[in-house]
């Protein structure tokens, strides 16, 4: 049964070779292959969560090098709801692809499967430096995506994204050398047993290289000050990878979950108490900041850029927290706001296509076709990005507030969440009635309107799943938070994980807090 | 009197180097200072090939044959930049 | 050796820094390079400086240098290779697309910057 | 889950209309109307469970992690709100179903109506705090439709939104009080909340919580000075405002403040907050109300003056109040209820609601008119209404306060609005339906329909009966309703229509009388006020809110305004702040013992140095920058060399010859100079940045190199197990392919996607604006031969030995320097050489292997090979090795790592050619050749005989030399 | 059969040269590899080379080799003089045409290798129609003499090889 | 090994070695004194020839002394350099004529077209057209 833990890594990528190998001019069945091959990612994941649930986390040794000698794979509570997460909204925005998206550029399935390997990859690793190798497996997958299609606004913003981001992993390199070369180890495990016996001489430096990482992470998960690439990157790309990309920052958040609170987190480690100070300041900043372009946005899709470096911001709030209980609240919002900011995406270029000329600029329009569906679509999008109830959102952020109370300022924290989210609501209302309710004088009667054309119905169902999801969320709240309560203590019994990665015979350290 | 000789052969590579620097840095032309890169690639096999008399091994015996075999085609694309824009045409 | 080596890896670094912060698309692939040849060297040296012993199993040899950082190093030379490539073509198509070749895809307009 | 029902019902009930208006509108409003019967019905089944003053509790679990349950509850207080909801609630739908036109899509009315009614029932059966406040806030969105219903109109839009925005903030201004309020209660639980009165009030966040809770209650009610919007959500259809705005929503306020009333009430500040802004509402408004001539907008002033009278009374902190305040929401959900009506009516029959083009309507629409005006009176306190009645017991409460020690002051303002009271109250009866009918209606007004009339009809009906007999109709109800809003402090009063002669009874007829001098002044009122200074909220909201947004936007667009190099200086930033506080105390020498510098070293130093601070000074000219870069390249590959990493020099070399080809191929088409645009505040700036980089990176690695690892290392494994578990002695190779052979499988599909990317990339240049571009593409001045001779012939001579050295390197990496990512470095430079010396079109056409194929391929051999292990039950990557003995030859090592390494290889071959093949594309695309590619330029040809001839006499004639 | 296997023999010569070079040592199992090489790569490679000229007189070959390794041994030393201790200005730099009676590129291209690899000459260029060579000599009393070495040591055996 | 025969070895790795060392010194020192860049391109000749030949020589004699094996691979970067380097520096020089020189300022070809980097003639496809008199 282990053996599954690596198909999420290796099937797509056997997928993606293939699709280039032999279907890299047929369309259809790239998209037959691309589609069976995440339908069944999804089962695998889903397989892999039911799995996990037994509490246990699951070595995978590559190449059978015992650990911390080789690379290790890890399964645990975590590293499969993220699995589920990803490829569940990888399924839906691949269907929404697929009804012609894809043909916009070349390599758009490969591409996508590449980046499905990076997401996997880098969920399921317990190895520091092969973390490293699968964010930039799903970076360069990422800007593959993200250049799909062309086009100026996207060749300019490409070379910024990847700039700022080859920025990052060299970063990247310079952190994880520094923890080499005090550890000696890069295995996860292995590192959170060995933080806790560095010396006080060299304590110094195994902290600087954690900061640093914590740095890194920090711009994949578009923190302020390191935020200045998102808007322009998720506001320009094409809108369902712009969708598949409100999972990206979250790889951010995860590493700092796993890297920071996890493994350098325990009793005794140098870098421990680094995340709060440093995060809390650029959530809340984040927050402000992204609720600022969420209401100065002009267009749907910059509204939904900023919206996510909105929800980023309040998630960073409460992930910084290092208590289970915040956590759980963390990876509940998590969650939500990935399904929230694609469905935002989706229903928005929705609505663009539909709208001919105006896309999705905020400006008056004549009305459109399927207006009143799409107004319902926008509503729910609108109601999980703002956070009103009764949808995930809400439920998230009261989740959120209720964690926050008692830590250090939490009454200016609560301000903030809760004057962001008035503002957001505001900025809905003001897109939404603009959008849907303000009709534009018809301009100048064109002569010949253009032919309706064919409204492909999978883009619409995708969609709608997409955002039926929130709801689930919110109707079946309760048991998830229960799971992912069960998923912040073990992410932080930071024993059980040495002891299934390194097996029993490890010395046992005082790595519980 | 290897070691000897060696440092001389050290020493010689250090100036030969510094000469081609100077060259680099002097120019005029962008052939001169393609010329004393060209130069320095050269002077980087011998320099190779010392340390390992030096160091009396032959794992960098790599390292020089690809410099000798590839060397130049940095050299030919700066040339052929400069003749025809297009490295590859 | 130790401070010729952190002291080059800190120029690398800083010259790296100072293109990767100029306006036009060249300078800043150029920076990029310069930080790949920086950390390149930083992530190597993190096995420590050793002269003469290459990780080669040899019964004679006195002893190894750390083999690990070298394959961490040949793997991020391989990655930035990558990025590299991926990074200069997006320069010039750009180019080709906005007509300038400032980083933000427009000339400046007056403001000198 | 019974009462959970009460709240489902109509919330899933939304669902039915739309699907129902098919079937038509009478069949789409019965279904609403019995929908709302239903919750009505399951509502009314536990009547005498709460007339006997039991308390009906459920709960399902919800989240709580949060605290959030889905538990409900009903006592008195609850069960009279509920029932006033779902009462109006149903005769609103029949109103609904006769005033709204054809045009109007009556599916989606009944849809967020029922929405909204089940939020409303929600909030009032709440018990869990955090899910009143979902209900709370539900109702905010539903009346945000609702209001917004008829989207052509833009105060409609406008209306709705400031509307939502308004009561939203409110709710969350509610939820953080509500958190607070259950922090310092100890429970979410209303019910249990409201049995620590004591402990709340006494607690450090009684102060906090109740002015947040009071926020949220007040935007809610449209209490001052929050409440501008009410008027403008006018813009609704009417039987919106009549449901919402007079008899639901607007009391969801006074429902919390009553809710929580045992808890919060009772301390002065509470008396002064509430009882205060209710008193300045309900002045406020009623003052507004009698100028305005929209008639809805004077109801809905009234309105809030009416929800300022029940605040004021909530205020008191007195029992007897509250049952005051919650027999007057009562008589106010009638009375204004069958008003909104009426001015619905004479809006649809008339065609206007302005009270100045009205008047003598009654003789024109008798029955809207006796309706009308019955309840006008009422609203005016006009015994035997049933409005006088709320009012004299409002008096009763308010005459003997004191405020601080104004002496009178209250019952005098009080008064003071009780009049305004009178004179809106009359002007509606008097300006619309009294006086001589007029000739210039828009339209021809006559009585409607009964379904329009009806509703309104029953509305009078307890306002007359209650009058009447106000303890036999509506005390039950009251005194249950208060009883349990006050948790037993409010006195089992009597309601009587005739107290006798008290204060408050002169009060009233004070009131009325100077009421009815208001109206006689009416005109001289107006131009009073015409000229005095009149703030309208409605456009300072929106001049805020366009502030905001404009001032947002402004913002936002300053700070991400997508300059790169503004990102890269705060990324830089931040990292330099980061690691300064962390690392600056670690930034110490080691004591590892120091490798001795040598002279060549330091000359190979200061060259690497020299050259990578020229590339920073001179990078404006890109070509030269290229050329000293190479320079940099070629001492980092030689500092490998040096310090026992022949892998990585041989990777750096290759890698770096790649490198420089693509560079200039790209670099033809670029600028070849940068322009000189940097300020010197710019350049100090960056340099100030870039130093500090430097110098943090060489401390960094200075403290690292001079100190020895704090533990052991893993690596001692690699180097003990790479010959016998590995079957290689080159450590670095064996780690590569086998160790961590995951990461470079990882890496070749990073080259993969890179190539795949690039292609794509590429594949777009050939359309549009590039294309266009490239058309007019001026090329330098150039040289006449694009394929030297001598290049050409060297490389083809070149080319077989340069694929056996790739062989060489390829087999001979797993034991020694080289590899499958150098040897397929090598092979691409060795192909690319031949594009180089003969041209694009020539080697392309030579090269059978399509380098998709060959990516994918590499790509596919690498995970195979992984995948292999499978079949021998082991894991992903598993490695093996043997040896096979040939004759001759002898041992010959089979490894599995070599065919994950021949994946490697043809992976980078693949990329490599791709890449640069692709790039080279760019250029032939400009000069589409003429003719077939010639492979060499200015080669000797075959001559012409003559010629041939010619030069062969010539060579004989000369001597021999 | 061998000469449809080896159709270039000395090409395949070289290659298994080169690789027994590089595993830096004869051995039967490296020579047998060597000629495995020797027999693919040729046919591999062969569409990029596709007029492959064949090699006459082998004993010129080596002639010609131990000519011009002794003509670079004596030529650096006239040039170390000259550039040690000749003043620049007066050194009698010059460019000399050398005018081919090879038309087969590969010997144009083996003479105009060996003039550069010769101190004191390098070859620049060529004549659009491939029958002039274009040499720079560092000092040249002599220009004629100098066409005349050249024609004479070099293209005359080159003539031979080459046919 | 005798010692007599061992002094001598070392004696011949020592002399290959400065006399490789000192040609490479005299190419380099070459290309920075030399005034024009075609004198200069003549320098590197030295440095690839008898500079780096010098000490493949005193390698291989190297390590025929201490390990008594011939070393052979060296000869390898000889071949490679001399395959090489003549390219370099005939593109270099195109490059500079190229660049600096007009075509009049060399001498005539001596053919009816005129030098390669010069004449369009030399990358026509046509093969009779370049000798067709202009
Ligand atoms: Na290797
Ligand atoms: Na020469």
């Amino acid at each position: 049964m282990t053996d599954w833990i690596i198909v999420p890594v290796v099937l797509p990528a056997a997928m993606a070779a293939s699709i280039v190998l032999v279907a890299r001019f047929d369309l259809a069945l790239q998209r037959t292959l691309s589609l069976a091959t995440t339908v069944f990612l999804l089962g695998v994941a889903v397989g892999l969560f039911l799995l996990a649930r037994d509490g246990v986390p699951r070595p995978y040794l590559l190449g059978a090098w015992p650990a911390p000698f080789g690379i290790v794979l890890v399964l645990d509570r975590l590293s499969a709801l993220m699995l589920v997460l990803t490829q569940l909204l990888a399924l839906l925005v691949l269907l929404y692809a697929a009804a012609g998206w894809d043909r916009q550029g070349r390599h758009f399935h490969a591409l996508f499967q590449f980046q499905l390997m990076g997401l996997n990859g880098a969920f399921l690793t317990g190895d520091v430096f092969n973390l490293f190798v699968f964010f930039e497996v799903l970076l360069i997958a990422s800007y593959g995506l993200f250049l799909h299609g062309a086009g100026v606004r996207r060749l300019v913003g490409g070379f910024k994204y990847v700039t700022i981001n080859l920025l990052a992993s060299t970063l990247f390199l310079f952190a994880v050398g520094t923890i080499y070369a005090v550890t000696g180890t890069l295995n996860m495990a292995d590192l959170a047993l060995k933080a806790a016996q560095v010396g006080p001489e060299q304590a110094g430096l195994l902290r600087t290289g954690v900061a640093l990482l914590l740095v890194v992470f920090a711009v994949k998960a578009a923190l302020a000050p390191l935020h200045l690439w998102l808007p322009g990157t998720y506001g320009v790309a094409a809108p369902p990878v712009a969708a598949l990309f409100a999972v990206m920052t979250k790889v951010g958040a995860y590493a700092i979950l796993r890297v920071h609170l996890a493994v350098f987190g325990g009793a005794g480690s140098p870098a421990i108490g680094l995340v709060e100070p440093w995060v809390v300041p650029a959530a809340l900043a984040t927050l402000v900041l992204g609720t600022l372009g969420v209401l100065g946005a002009r267009s749907l899709q910059r509204l939904a850029a900023y919206s996510v470096l909105a929800s980023m911001g309040t998630l960073a709030l409460v992930l910084a927290v290092p208590t289970s209980a915040a956590t759980a609240a963390a990876l509940y919002y998590l969650v939500h706001s990935t399904l929230a900011a694609a469905g935002l995406f989706l229903v928005g270029e929705l609505v663009a296509e539909r709208r001919g000329a105006m896309r999705d600029e905020l400006v008056p329009a004549p009305p459109f076709p399927q207006l009143e569906l799409l107004a319902a679509g926008f509503l729910l999008a609108a109601l999980a990005t703002a956070g009103l109830p009764p949808l995930s959102g809400f439920l998230g952020k009261i989740w959120i507030l209720d964690a926050l109370r008692g830590r250090s300022a939490w009454p200016w924290l609560w301000a903030a969440v809760l004057v962001t989210s008035l503002l957001t609501v505001l900025a809905l209302a003001r897109a939404g009635s603009l959008l849907f309710w303000k009709p534009a004088a018809l301009a100048a009667p064109a002569a010949d309107p253009p032919p309706p054309r064919p409204r492909p119905l999978v883009p619409l169902v995708a969609t709608a799943t997409l955002l039926a999801l929130p709801v689930l969320l919110a109707g079946f709240a309760g048991p998830l938070a229960q799971e992912l309560e069960a998923t912040a203590r073990q992410l932080y019994a930071r024993q059980s994980y040495v002891e299934a990665v390194l097996g029993p015979s490890s010395p046992p350290a005082p790595l519980e807090r | 009197m290897i070691e000897v000789a060696l440092a001389i052969g050290f020493a010689a590579v250090g100036i030969a180097t510094v000469f081609c620097l100077i060259r680099l840095a002097l120019g005029p032309d962008t052939a001169d200072r393609v010329l004393a890169l060209d130069t320095l690639v050269t002077n980087a096999v011998a320099l190779i090939m010392l340390l390992g008399i030096a160091q009396a091994t032959a794992v960098h015996f790599e390292a020089a044959l690809l410099i000798a075999m590839m060397g130049f085609v940095g050299t030919v694309a700066f040339c052929k930049f400069v003749l025809r824009g297009d490295v590859i045409e | 050796m130790e401070a010729l080596v952190a002291s080059g890896v800190g120029v690398l670094t800083a010259v790296g820094v100072y293109l990767c912060l100029r306006g036009r698309t060249f300078p800043v692939v150029l920076g990029l390079s310069f930080l790949s040849y920086a950390v390149n060297v930083f992530l190597f040296a993190t096995g420590r400086l050793v002269v003469g012993r290459p990780p080669i199993i040899d019964p004679a040899a006195p002893g190894y240098t750390d083999p690990l950082p070298q394959a961490l190093v040949l793997t991020a030379i391989v990655i930035s290779f990558g990025m590299t490539a991926l990074v200069v073509v997006l320069a010039l198509r750009g180019f080709l697309e906005a007509g300038s070749d400032h980083v933000d895809g427009r000339e400046p307009r007056d403001e000198r910057r | 889950m019974d009462l959970a029902a009460i709240v489902l019902v109509p919330l899933l009930g939304a669902v039915l209309p739309p699907l129902l208006i098919r079937s038509g509108r009478d069949a789409c409003a019965l279904v609403t109307g019995a929908v709302t019967a239903v919750a009505l019905a399951l509502l009314l089944v536990r009547a005498p469970a709460v007339f006997r003053g039991e308390l009906l509790r459920e709960s399902v679990s919800w989240l709580p992690q949060a605290g959030l349950e889905a538990s409900f509850f009903l006592d008195g207080f609850g069960f009279f709100f509920a029932f006033l909801i779902l009462l109006v609630g149903i005769l609103i739908i029949a109103y609904a179903r006769f005033y709204l036109s054809r045009e109007d899509p009556l599916g989606k009315f009944y849809s967020f109506l029922l929405l909204f009614q089940g939020a409303m029932v929600g909030i009032v059966l709440s018990d869990n705090v955090l899910l009143l406040v979902v209900f709370w806030e539900l109702t905010s969105l539903s009346s945000f439709l609702l209001i917004g219903y008829w989207r052509h109109l833009p105060e409609a839009r406008e209306g709705a939104r400031m509307a939502l925005v308004v009561t939203g903030a409110g709710g969350l201004a509610l939820l953080a009080g509500l958190l607070l309020l259950g922090e310092a209660a100890g429970s979410r639980e209303l019910t249990t909340i409201l049995a620590r009165g004591e402990e709340v009030r006494a607690s450090p966040l009684y102060l906090p919580a109740l002015l947040l809770v009071l926020l949220g209650a007040f935007t809610k009610s449209a209490q001052f000075p929050f409440h501008f919007w009410l008027p403008h959500a006018m813009a609704a259809p009417t039987p919106v405002s009549a449901y919402l705005h007079s008899a639901t929503m607007v009391k969801a306020g006074l429902f919390l403040l009553g809710r929580l009333w045992p808890v919060l009430a009772g301390t002065e500040v509470w008396f002064l907050l509430v009882s205060g802004t209710g008193l300045l509402t309900m002045l406020v408004a009623a003052w507004i109300a009698i100028f305005k001539d929209d008639l809805k907008a004077l109801l809905a002033f009234s309105t809030v003056s009416h929800l300022g009278l029940v605040t004021l009374l909530l205020g008191l902190g007195t029992g007897s109040a509250v049952l005051a305040g919650v027999f007057h929401i009562v008589n106010h959900a009638s009375f204004k209820a069958a008003l909104f009506m009426t001015a619905g009516i004479v809006d649809h029959e008339a065609g206007t609601r302005d009270a100045r083009r009205l008047g003598g309507l009654f003789r024109l629409m008798p029955i809207t008119g006796s309706l009308a005006v019955l309840a006008s009176l009422s609203m005016a306190g006009v015994p035997p209404l049933n409005g006088f009645l709320s009012k004299e017991l409002l008096l009763e409460e308010t005459l003997p306060v004191q405020w601080w020690s104004t002496g009178r002051l209250f019952p005098l303002l009080v008064l003071a609005a009780a009049a305004c009271s009178v004179a809106y109250s009359l002007r509606y009866a008097v300006h619309v339906f009294l006086g001589p009918v007029r000739g210039d209606y828009p339209r021809h007004p006559h009585d409607p329909s009964p379904g329009m009339w009806l509703p309104a009809a029953v509305l009078c009906l307890p306002v007359v009966a209650i009058g009447l007999f106000p303890d036999a109709i509506a005390g039950p109800l009251v005194r249950v309703a208060a009883e349990a809003a006050t948790a037993g402090a409010a006195p089992p009063t009597i309601l009587e229509l005739w107290h006798g002669p008290t204060p408050a009874l002169f009060a009233s007829l004070l009131a009325f009388l100077c009421g009815l001098l208001l109206l006689a002044a009416y005109a001289p009122l107006c131009r009073l006020r015409e000229r005095s200074w009149r703030p309208e909220a409605k456009a300072m909201y929106e001049a805020a809110v366009a502030a905001l947004a404009a001032a947002a936007r402004r913002t936002s667009d300053a700070i991400h305004d997508e300059r790169l190099q503004r990102t890269v200086a705060w990324a830089l930033f931040a990292i330099l702040l980061v690691g300064l506080a962390t690392g600056a105390g670690a930034f110490a020498a080691g004591t590892r013992p120091p490798v001795p510098v040598t002279a060549p070293a330091t000359v190979l130093w200061a060259a690497g140095v020299a050259c990578a601070l020229a590339v920073a000074v001179l990078h404006r000219q890109r070509l030269l920058a290229l050329v000293v870069t190479s320079v940099v390249g070629l001492i980092v590959s030689l500092t490998f060399v040096w310090f026992s990493a022949p892998d990585l020099a041989l990777t750096q070399l290759s890698v770096e010859i790649v490198t420089t080809v693509l560079m200039l191929l790209a670099l033809n088409y670029l600028p070849r100079e940068s322009p000189r645009e940097s300020t010197p505040a710019r350049r100090a700036r960056d340099l100030a940045i870039a130093l500090g980089s430097g110098l943090g990176v060489g401390a960094l690695l200075y403290a690292i190199l001079t100190s020895d690892f704090a533990l052991p290392t893993i690596s001692a494994y690699h180097v003990a197990e790479s010959k016998p578990g590995g079957g290689g002695t080159n450590v670095v190779n064996v780690i590569l392919v086998d160790f961590r052979g995951y990461d470079t499988l990882g890496e070749i599909i990073v080259l993969a996607i890179a190539a795949l990317a690039i292609f794509a990339v590429l594949d777009s240049t050939f359309r549009g604006v590039a294309a266009e571009r490239l058309r007019h593409w001026e090329a330098l001045p150039r040289a006449a031969d694009r394929h030297p001779m001598m290049l050409v012939v060297a490389t083809r001579v070149m080319l077989p030995l340069a694929l056996a050295v790739g062989v060489y390197i390829f087999l001979r990496g797993h034991n020694q320097p080289g590899g499958g990512f150098i040897a397929g470095l090598v092979v691409g430079v060795a192909l690319i050489v031949q594009y180089m010396a003969s041209g694009w079109a020539w080697a392309r056409a030579r090269t059978r292997i399509d380098y998709h194929a060959l990516v994918g391929a590499g790509v596919f051999v690498a995970v195979a090979t992984g995948i292999g292990s499978w079949f021998f039950d082991r894991p992903f990557l598993t490695s093996t090795y043997g040896y096979l003995h040939l004759p001759l030859v002898g041992a010959v090592e089979l490894a599995s790592a070599a065919l994950f390494d021949l994946g490697v290889f043809l992976t980078v071959v693949g990329v490599v050619m791709l890449v640069l093949a692709n790039l080279a594309r760019v250029s032939a695309r400009i000069e589409p050749r003429l003719g077939p590619p010639a492979p060499m330029d200015s080669v000797p040809r075959p001559e012409p005989r003559a010629a041939a001839e010619a030069a062969l006499a010539a060579q004989r004639a000369e001597p021999e030399s | 059969m061998l000469a449809r296997l080896f159709p270039h023999p000395l090409l395949s010569c070289l290659i298994a040269v080169v690789w027994v070079l590089l595993v830096n040592g004869p051995s039967p199992g490296s020579v047998l590899m060597g000629l495995v090489l020797g027999l693919i790569l040729p046919w591999l490679t062969r569409p990029f080379w596709p007029e492959r000229p064949r090699l006459r007189a082998p004993l010129t070959i080596l002639e010609y080799v131990c000519i011009v390794l002794f003509d670079i041994c004596v030529a650096n030393l006239q040039v170390a003089y000259l550039v040690l201790f000749r003043r620049p200005e007066a050194l009698r730099s010059r460019f000399v045409v050398v005018p081919l009676d090879t038309r087969v590129p590969e010997a144009i291209v083996t003479l105009a290798g060996t003039i550069t690899m010769t101190p004191g000459t390098v070859s620049c260029d060529v004549s659009a129609d491939g029958r002039a060579l274009l040499v720079h000599a560092l000092d040249a009393a002599d220009p004629e003499e100098l066409v005349a070495t050249i024609k004479r040591r070099y293209e005359r055996r080159l003539l031979e090889i080459f046919g | 090994m005798s010692g007599a025969l061992a002094i001598a070895g070392e004696a011949l790795v020592a002399l290959a070695i400065l006399v490789g060392s000192f040609f490479l010194l005299v190419g380099s020192f070459g290309l920075l004194r030399l005034p024009t860049f075609v004198q200069r391109l003549h320098a590197p000749t030295k440095a690839t020839t008898l500079g780096v030949g010098g000490i493949l020589i005193a390698s291989m004699l190297y390590f025929l002394f201490t390990t008594g094996r011939l070393s052979v691979h060296e000869l390898l970067i000889t071949l490679f350099l001399f395959l090489t380097a003549p390219v370099s520096a005939y593109m270099l020089a195109k490059a500079y004529l190229f660049h600096r020189r007009a075509e009049r300022e060399l001498p005539p070809s001596g053919r009816p077209v005129g030098w390669a980097t010069f004449d369009p003639a030399a990358s026509r496809d046509d093969p009779d057209e370049a000798l067709r008199p202009r």
